[in-house]
């Protein structure tokens, strides 16, 4: 018995909705990682680029393939895919082999993401997962740092890019060259201002996306004021990277100077792309600036007294391990809410 | 006293599009009287009210044709002369069936003008004298809770009230009714404000009124001026302004405690509409039996302020402003807070303030398609009660009910929408609370 | 029926008596002590063996040339030697030639790897004054990383290591470096390759420079330490006693 | 060997068990805390869906329960019979009696007669659809369809038919009563198993008020009362009620006069029979 | 259902190897499955390890079974249990120096495996001796199968070994985080996960088949 | 930092060398008892006691084993009497706090035999620790272990409300958690060196 005319509708008010939906979101950060990957591109040239695209394609491929298989909804269109991609490569060294690219892709995806549900439910960076487990698999081409702005970059690719899969690469001496960080920790070389700089600017070696900082802060800006990314996270942890490095840098100045570790390695574009992963975050107003110090607490730690030049990705790792906890202890305290009652809430 | 300078206002909210031009300057017009009136006996919180008239008995407007069935609870007057056709069931916004009079108008004969007023005689009246008057006048808010205005104006033993907020925020989009009377009828919401605070015997009242309405700030503060009690306070134009936790936070500092109630801060709210009729009903000895609707949206062909009988079908209104084909949406109330109808039969109740009519396009803005909570935390900046949406609908996906309730203060939510308004994942974050509530609610009588 | 199933309870609540409770275990506990003391006894040797032999092996992978051994407990002014190998005394082992003459002492040495304490045992010949050899005892860092430490391309940089004392013999000439993969060919010898030309450095495993540094670096502080002390009581090694 | 090895071994391993069991003896006496051990055995008797049909809170509640005799096996509708003979012979006490009962569903209204008055956008559940205007069904009482009876049934007594109307399966149903609960129109209820004359509605309206919302919907006309044995059947709000005190009286008689079909007989093997008028007029209906 | 037609003392068995494997469903003993599965070798001599206490005390358990008192039963089995396990570790050492450090402390924590108490509660302290040995049995043989489907993908891929010969040939680009903590963690994980696919499958067929 | 310092073999037992994460000890109750924040918290501080408890019991165990040159009754007697010492605190809780033991149901007698508990009692004799140090290791794994089993259940309660894939549920879930948080606490190593 149903009309011919079409029916009224039945919804849920609110009638009136912002009309940015999450889709939108990850389109835009994509558009904010433009300008980061291609001057990764400018710096490292062609194996920056395939880098990139292999590591897209693999996280867009196996988010469409595991949908498909487990025949639910296919998510592959929500963008999120291709963030994580992109961000994914952006942590990878340039030069690294591409079916090591690859698999991360898959890691992150089915690892990361896929396994606990997929988009929001994850409870770690996927991208980040698929870094840690790489560097934990693979370290020695996880380590293995390229020169940037080589000479014949665009029309060649670093030989180890296209090592065979499953299969080790060859060296590349002619290409190598070492991190900021990696100098400081292994061949105790000195900091000052003109690494500060050319960090800032970014004409030094490291990952494919932790070149320059300039670069990662303006794009990192664009989407704060768009409202598509929490902008205290970002403050929160390179304000405390700031000051714990600079505590221990006046305590002992063999440490790099502050600006030094703000400018330097994966920092920038963990703390502007990654640590504001709002999945994988705090979401009470308190907790993301409990996130941000802790993370950058962390990170100043690893790099200065851990084994690794690096800690910007297990800090922010560690950070997502204690997301739940920090969002449980901070609630926010409602308004009215009884005094006493409101401890007791806390607490549980 | 003149209007304060600062812009008051409370912590989080949203700024929707207003979407008031439409209606902001169309007067208030009387709608002629539908061929029926459908009065539920239960349009007002509380104990429904109870019968006292026979099917095929004539009535007289105004007439009362149910009395309180309690305390809580206010009688019910014919809108217009008419004849009882039966009691019986009729559709309520809810979905649910509840007794009803249903009265044939009679169309033919001319329709009995109000009675005069008597201002001396209301004026000596004692405070318990006037809040049994204000009962029998069937007054409730008409802000949209539609709460027995004589029990808020009670004030408990041991209670005291030194301010009465009146609230003209109207912060919902589209509705402008509040608007047009405070413009149109300040004479009457001063008499009504003098009710109030003869009834709670508090020291002055407060009318809030946002910022977007300065041709009312300007009007009803110049009207204030020879009331000292009386002061005109604009408040930042913000939604959920006009809730009353949040406008006695505006205006006064308070926070009513959770599960409170103004009077526990010593206050009490009232909407301007409702002072506005009972300013002009009380000195009449009138009963409620006509309110303001604003009936707008893009679905209609005629937006404009209508003065509506109490009974009359959505659908006749309608038809009166016009509605186009492509209409698909019929909400009673604003877009924020209203509630969409399921059947045009439903009849404009004491509660209802506007008639907002969607369209496809409208519709067709607003997918389906919900996302998985990202958990971006734009809905724990919006909420302004401070709790966490997004751990309550993931709560609610998953019928955790009780948690909510215990952990989450799933109570102190009073379903503004400003969470879903903000949420990219299009999650119904209201719905959840809604979901959620009932089924505690049904659990806790189950006990 | 019915009586019978309500004795269920009945024998359940009732305790048993704490003195079958205390025989029960002491006889428990006795025999397997017993059963326990019978295994070691029987074992004790054949495991003595597999330790000795396991020492031995590493000692004479160090010391190339020895075919004997003898160990010596550290004091604080020279050598005593032990008869048997005693556990938790820091112990140095003499190698002896086929003529009986001492041809290198076998040092263990420990430090914080990448994870965990590793721990090396490497050899010493006083005579050439350079080391002779580094075996990995103990090392849990990650496997095919820090793992690499134990593989030959690591070890041969010990064998022939440049550990000539100062004039006074209190210290390393030079200290142990520990260089960047590859370093050591560019920056020590002229030649680059040369297995001659005396050389203090070790080359790091790429990929792993922790646990190469912290072998390096153990080993430097252990032969800062032991060198001098061996060279100054040299006599009491070359005597065995 | 070395007797001085074996005597030593022995004797503090001798030592070790009689101060370890002296100690334990002791603290068993200063600290034991008495738990009946039936309870476990019962326990392990119980179905363990902790579906809480017996009305405890879960099957180990039911076993302290019925270890203490406030409960008889029997109240557990989920059990094997031989279980619960089996517990009943190990507390010593009688099994109790079981009438099996099932849940029954008012309503009759699948998408295919009943009509609806608006499209519901939003969570698709019955509870969600209720809070808004109704869930746009356009009979106020009738069935959503969403199936949360569905979902909720702990044993997949209840699966959705092509009309999205609930249907029980008599022999799955434990009368656990979950489906009662969740359904927000308040459609179900627990019967004997033995109620098969079924009034499977519940609009209170009246006459062509009803049947614009549903084809198959009671009336209020008032003939199954005629044709039905003195007293088994009255109208109330417009309903047929069935007076259970008097099931032995119920036949199939009742039903066949009934012009929608909203009286019908539950029979176990062939499931809901409709009278023959409405039979006749259903499919008019389909026809036109 | 085959398995229902097999004799009990089989299906006795046949439980532990899979139905009621110790590892995959009953979730006990983890830690030595995690901790010494990074080599096919390594997996092969805790099984025997494992098993051999698991049987031994099983069965001691199962023929002292009336005699020992509520109480003291936990601490009897437990001097029960270490009493093997002492065994063990003094007859690993006197056999393969190489071979005992590698399995390092878990030889002795097989103590604390919580299989071995597990059936000694669960199933030695209520059954005859017969049946004890052979539930002890498939859980030992159930326990090593659990060890080896471990160890052949963390060995092969973490190492490109098998029992220490190669098999991708020597430019093969080894998965290290397998043989290191977090690769025992995932590899287990993804067991599980295997199983409880094949698991899932097989209901969604019964169901299925029978509608 | 000096490597026999208390405060080395702390973060040592608690970080980086962490007992569940990268020892592979006391899987049972971590997989078993991280299901609930609260619950995990309390079993948490439980460990922390019996492991104090237990390490000294160890030590002075292993000081009287050796003057009687019984070493080889070491493992005998170290589970024994922590077995004991962990039965008496588990009586002695069901005593006092039904509460407390209702929440740890089960899984007090299976923090006796637990891997971690008899792992730190050999480890710290395998490392010659003196008692200060002893109690430092068994602070430090106490403390990793319930560092671990918190973040677990932290995470494992926000999964509760997640569309976890059903084939995934259960223990491959938590194991896969496991997985990760073990990388991540990588990154802790050579810290203090
Ligand atoms: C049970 C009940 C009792 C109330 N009692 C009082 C009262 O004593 N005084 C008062 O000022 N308001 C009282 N109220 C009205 C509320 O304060 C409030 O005005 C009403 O719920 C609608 O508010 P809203 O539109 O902001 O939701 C009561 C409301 C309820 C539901
Ligand atoms: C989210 C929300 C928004 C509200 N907005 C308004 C408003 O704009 N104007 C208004 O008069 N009442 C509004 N109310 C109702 C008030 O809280 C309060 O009930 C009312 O002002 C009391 O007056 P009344 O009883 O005379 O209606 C709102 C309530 C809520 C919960
Ligand atoms: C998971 C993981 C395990 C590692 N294990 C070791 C190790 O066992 N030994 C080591 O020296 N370095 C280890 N490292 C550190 C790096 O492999 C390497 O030493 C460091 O980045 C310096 O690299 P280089 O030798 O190429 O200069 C590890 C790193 C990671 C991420
Ligand atoms: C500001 C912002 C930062 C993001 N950072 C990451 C990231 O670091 N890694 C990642 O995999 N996805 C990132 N995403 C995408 C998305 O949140 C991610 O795929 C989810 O974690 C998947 O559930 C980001 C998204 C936004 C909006
Ligand atoms: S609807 Fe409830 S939860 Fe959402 S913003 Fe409003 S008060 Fe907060
Ligand atoms: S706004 Fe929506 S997506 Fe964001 S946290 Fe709230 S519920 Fe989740
Ligand atoms: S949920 Fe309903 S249908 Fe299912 S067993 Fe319980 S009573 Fe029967
Ligand atoms: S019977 Fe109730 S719960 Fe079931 S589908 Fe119908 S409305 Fe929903
Ligand atoms: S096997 Fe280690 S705790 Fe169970």
């Amino acid at each position: 018995m149903t009309q011919e005319t079409p029916q009224v509708e039945l919804r849920t008010s609110p009638h009136l909705q912002r009309p940015i939906r999450t889709d939108a979101i990850m389109r835009n950060v994509v558009y904010a990682l433009i300008p980061v990957a291609a001057f990764s591109i400018y710096a490292f040239g062609l194996s920056a680029l395939l880098l990139i695209a292999t590591s897209t394609a693999s996280c867009l491929l196996t988010e469409f393939l595991v949908r498909r298989l487990s025949k639910v909804e296919n998510t592959a269109g929500d963008w999120s895919a291709v963030v994580t991609g992109i961000l994914f490569a952006l942590t990878l060294p340039p030069g690294l082999p591409l079916w090591i690219a690859a698999v991360g892709g898959v890691i992150c995806i089915v690892l990361g993401k896929l396994l606990f549900g997929g988009l929001g439910y994850n409870p770690f960076n996927p991208a980040l997962v698929g870094r840690a487990f790489l560097q934990a698999a693979f370290t020695v081409p996880m380590t293995r740092w390229a020169a940037a702005f080589a000479p014949g970059r665009f029309v060649q690719a670093i030989p180890s890019t296209l090592a065979l899969p499953f299969m080790q690469a060859p060296e590349f001496d002619a290409w190598s060259g070492a991190t900021p960080l990696a100098m400081w920790k292994f061949q105790q070389t000195a900091t000052d201002m003109k690494d500060v700089m050319s960090a800032f600017m970014g004409t030094i070696e490291g990952s494919a996306g932790e070149t320059s900082a300039l670069v990662i802060l303006i794009c990192g800006a664009y989407l704060a004021v768009r409202k598509m990314m929490d902008w205290r996270i970002p403050a929160g942890m390179l304000g405390s990277v700031f000051v714990f490095s600079g505590v221990f840098y006046l305590i002992n100045n063999a440490n790099p100077n502050p600006l030094f570790m703000l400018c330097s390695g994966g920092l920038m574009l963990g703390a502007v792309f990654m640590a504001t992963d709002m999945v994988t975050s705090p979401t009470t107003p308190v907790g993301v600036w409990i996130f941000g110090v802790l993370t950058g607490f962390l990170t100043v730690l690893i790099r200065l007294y851990g084994a690794l030049p690096e800690g910007v990705m297990y800090a922010i790792l560690l950070g997502n391990a204690l997301t739940p906890i920090i969002n449980a202890l901070t609630q926010p305290k409602i308004y009215g809410a009884k005094k006493a009652k409101a401890k007791v809430e806390q607490t549980q | 006293m003149g209007t304060a300078t600062l812009k008051k206002t409370f912590s989080h909210g949203i700024h929707p599009p207003e979407h008031k031009a439409a209606t902001v300057e169309s007067a208030i017009t009387p709608l002629p009287f539908p061929p029926g009136l459908v009065i539920p006996l239960s349009q007002h919180t509380g104990a429904p009210a109870r019968p006292i008239v026979e099917p095929k008995q004539e009535v007289a407007r105004g007439d009362k044709i149910a009395e309180a069935g309690g305390f809580v609870s206010v009688p019910m007057h014919a809108p217009a002369k008419s004849t009882v056709a039966k009691i019986g069931l009729a559709l309520t916004p809810s979905g649910a069936m509840t007794p009803a009079i249903f009265l044939k108008v009679d169309l033919e004969s001319e329709q009995e003008p109000p009675p005069e007023a008597d201002s001396a005689a209301s004026n000596a009246l004692t405070p318990e004298e006037l809040v049994a008057a204000v009962q029998e006048t069937g007054m409730v808010g008409l802000g949209g809770a539609a709460f027995p205005t004589h029990v808020k104006m009670l004030v408990p033993k041991g209670k005291r009230v030194d301010t009465v907020v009146v609230n003209g925020c109207e912060c919902e989009p589209y509705l402008t009714t509040d608007h047009r009377v405070m413009l149109e009828a300040s004479e009457d919401l001063f008499t009504g404000v003098r009710i109030a605070l003869r009834a709670t015997q508090a020291g002055c009242a407060i009318i809030g009124i946002e910022t977007n309405k300065p041709d009312a700030i300007k009007a009803l503060a110049k009207a204030a001026e020879s009331d000292s009690r009386i002061r005109v306070a604009p408040v930042k134009t913000k939604y959920p302004q006009g809730a009353e936790k949040m406008l006695i936070k505006a205006l006064l500092k308070r926070e009513v405690p959770s599960g409170g109630l103004p009077i526990d801060v010593n206050a009490a709210v009232f909407n301007v509409a409702t002072l506005a009729q009972l300013g002009r009903l009380l000195p009449r000895k009138q009963g409620l039996i006509e309110r303001v609707v604003t009936v707008t949206g893009p679905g209609v062909e005629r937006p404009g302020n209508y003065l509506v009988p109490l009974g009359t079908p959505v659908q006749f209104l309608l038809d009166h402003a016009g509605m186009k084909d492509t209409a698909r949406q019929v909400i009673l109330g604003g877009p924020m807070m209203g509630v969409a109808i399921a059947s045009l039969e439903i009849p404009v109740t004491k509660g209802v303030s506007g008639i907002l009519v969607l369209t496809d396009k409208e519709l067709a803005q607003r997918p389906t398609k919900v996302y998985p909570c990202i958990r971006c935390g734009q809905c724990i900046q919006a909420c302004p009660m401070f709790l966490n949406p997004s751990r309550l609908g993931l709560l609610s996906r998953k019928e955790q009910y009780a948690v909510m309730e215990e952990r989450y203060h799933l109570n102190d939510c009073f379903e503004c929408g400003c969470c879903a308004y903000v949420c990219p994942s299009n999650i119904p974050l209201v719905q959840y609370m809604r979901i959620a509530k009932a089924v505690n609610r049904e659990r806790k009588t189950a006990k | 029926m019915n009586a019978e199933a309500k004795a269920v309870p009945a024998g359940h609540i009732e305790a048993p008596s704490s003195l079958r409770m205390i025989a029960t275990l002491g006889l428990v506990a006795m025999s397997s002590g017993f059963l326990i003391v019978s295994v070691y006894q029987l074992t004790k040797e054949r495991i003595a063996h597999n330790e000795r032999r396991a020492l031995e092996k590493a000692i004479f992978e160090v010391l190339p040339d020895a075919v004997d051994r003898a160990s010596f407990a550290v004091e604080e002014n020279g050598f005593r030697r032990l008869e048997a190998d005693e556990p938790f005394v820091e112990t140095v082992y003499a190698g002896y030639g086929d003529n009986g003459a001492l041809v290198g002492v076998a040092i263990e040495a420990k430090g914080q790897g990448y994870q965990d304490v590793i721990r090396v045992l490497y050899g010493y010949s006083p005579s050439k004054q350079c080391l002779t050899g580094m075996k990995v005892l103990q090392c849990t860092d990650t496997p095919g990383l820090g793992d690499r430490i134990r593989e030959p391309e690591f070890r041969a940089n010990f064998e022939g290591l440049d550990v000539r004392l100062t004039e006074d013999g209190a210290r390393l000439l030079h200290e142990i470096e520990t260089v960047k993969g590859g370093g050591k060919a560019k920056a020590g010898s002229t030649d680059g390759v040369s297995q001659a030309t005396p050389d203090w450095r070790i080359d790091g495993v790429s990929g792993a420079t922790i646990s190469s540094r912290a072998v390096g670096d153990m080993v430097n502080a252990s032969a800062q330490r032991m060198l001098p002390l061996i060279v100054a009581h040299l006599d009491q090694l070359k005597a065995k006693t | 060997m070395d007797p001085v090895a074996l005597f030593t071994a022995g004797g503090l391993m001798l030592g070790l068990g009689l101060i370890l069991s002296s100690v334990l003896a002791a603290a068993n006496k200063k600290l034991h805390v008495f738990e009946d051990p039936r309870i476990d055995q019962v326990e392990e008797m119980l179905p363990g869906a902790n579906c809480g049909a017996c009305g405890e809170a879960g099957c180990r509640a039911f076993a302290e329960a019925l270890v203490a005799g406030r409960v008889s096996p029997a109240q557990c509708p989920a059990n094997e019979p031989q279980n619960i003979e089996a517990i009943a012979h190990l507390l010593g006490i009688d099994a109790g009696a079981q009438h099996k009962r099932v849940a029954r569903l008012a309503c009759a209204g699948g998408n295919n007669v009943a009509a609806s008055s608006a499209t519901y956008r939003g969570v698709a559940t019955c509870r969600a659809a209720t809070l808004i205007g109704g869930g746009g069904k356009s009979c106020a009482w009738g069935c959503l369809g969403f199936g949360d009876c569905m979902a909720v049934c702990p044993f997949d007594a209840i699966v959705m038919n092509r009309n999205a109307l609930p249907i029980v399966d008599e022999d799955k149903c434990t009368a656990c009563g979950a489906c009662v609960d969740a359904c927000p129109k308040n459609l179900f209820s627990l019967h004997p198993v033995d109620h098969r004359l079924w009034v499977a509605c519940k609009n209170e309206l009246r006459g062509a008020e009803v049947r614009r919302a549903c084809a198959v919907a009671c009336i209020g006309c008032g003939l199954c009362a005629k044709d039905a044995a003195e007293g088994l059947i009255a109208i109330e709000n417009s309903l047929a009620r069935i007076d259970y005190d008097k099931n032995e009286l119920a036949s199939l008689e009742a039903i066949q006069r009934c012009p929608t079909g909203a009286i019908v007989w539950l029979d176990k093997e062939k499931g809901p029979i409709l009278g023959e008028k409405a039979i006749g007029a259903l499919a008019e209906r389909k026809a036109g | 259902m085959a398995e229902k037609n097999l004799p009990e003392s089989l299906d006795t068995f046949v439980k532990g190897l899979w139905r009621e494997n110790p590892v995959f469903v009953m979730l006990l003993g983890m830690c030595p499955v995690l901790a010494v599965s990074n080599t096919v070798k390594n997996c092969i001599a805790m099984g025997l390890c494992a098993s051999f206490v698991l049987i031994m005390s099983s069965t001691l358990v199962s023929l002292f079974r009336k005699h020992i008192p509520k109480q003291v039963r936990i601490a009897t089995f437990i001097i029960i249990i270490a009493t093997f396990v002492t065994i063990v570790d003094y007859v690993l050492k006197a056999i393969s120096k190489e071979l005992s450090d590698a399995l390092g402390a878990f030889v002795p924590l097989i103590v604390v495996n919580c299989i071995i108490l597990g059936r000694a509660e669960a199933y030695a302290s209520k059954h005859n001796v017969v049946k004890s040995f052979i539930d002890a049995v498939g859980m030992g043989v159930g326990f090593t199968f659990a060890l080896l489907c471990l160890g052949v993908v963390r060995e092969t891929l973490g190492m490109g070994t098998i029992w220490g010969i190669p098999v991708f040939g020597a430019n093969f680009e080894r998965w290290s985080i397998l043989v290191t903590a977090p690769g025992g963690f995932f590899t287990l994980g993804a067991w599980l996960l295997v199983f409880s696919w094949v698991r899932e499958r097989g209901r969604t067929k019964a169901k299925g088949g029978a509608a | 930092m000096n490597p026999d310092s208390f405060a080395f073999i702390f973060l040592q037992a608690c970080l980086i060398n962490n007992f569940v994460l990268s020892m592979f000890l006391g899987i049972c109750p971590f997989l078993g008892v991280s299901g609930k924040f609260q619950t995990a918290s309390r079993m948490g501080l439980a460990v922390i006691f019996v492991m104090l408890v237990s390490s000294t019991c160890a030590f002075w165990i292993n000081e009287l084993l050796e003057m009687l040159d019984a070493e080889y009754l070491r493992l005998i007697c170290y589970i024994a009497v922590i077995a004991s010492a962990v039965q008496l605190v588990e009586m002695f809780i069901k005593k006092f706090s039904p509460a407390l033991f209702k929440a740890l149901g089960i899984f007090l007698p299976l923090i006796t035999t637990n891997c971690a508990i008899l792992g730190l009692a050999l480890f710290q004799t395998q490392r010659a620790y003196n008692f200060v140090q002893c109690l430092a290791f068994a602070l430090g794994a106490g403390v990793g272990f319930t560092i671990a089993l918190v973040i677990m259940a932290g995470l494992r309660e926000e999964l509760d409300l997640a569309d976890v894939p059903s084939v995934v549920k259960g223990a491959a879930l938590t194991l896969v958690l496991a997985g990760i948080l073990s990388l991540a606490f990588m990154g802790f190593a050579g810290i203090g060196t």
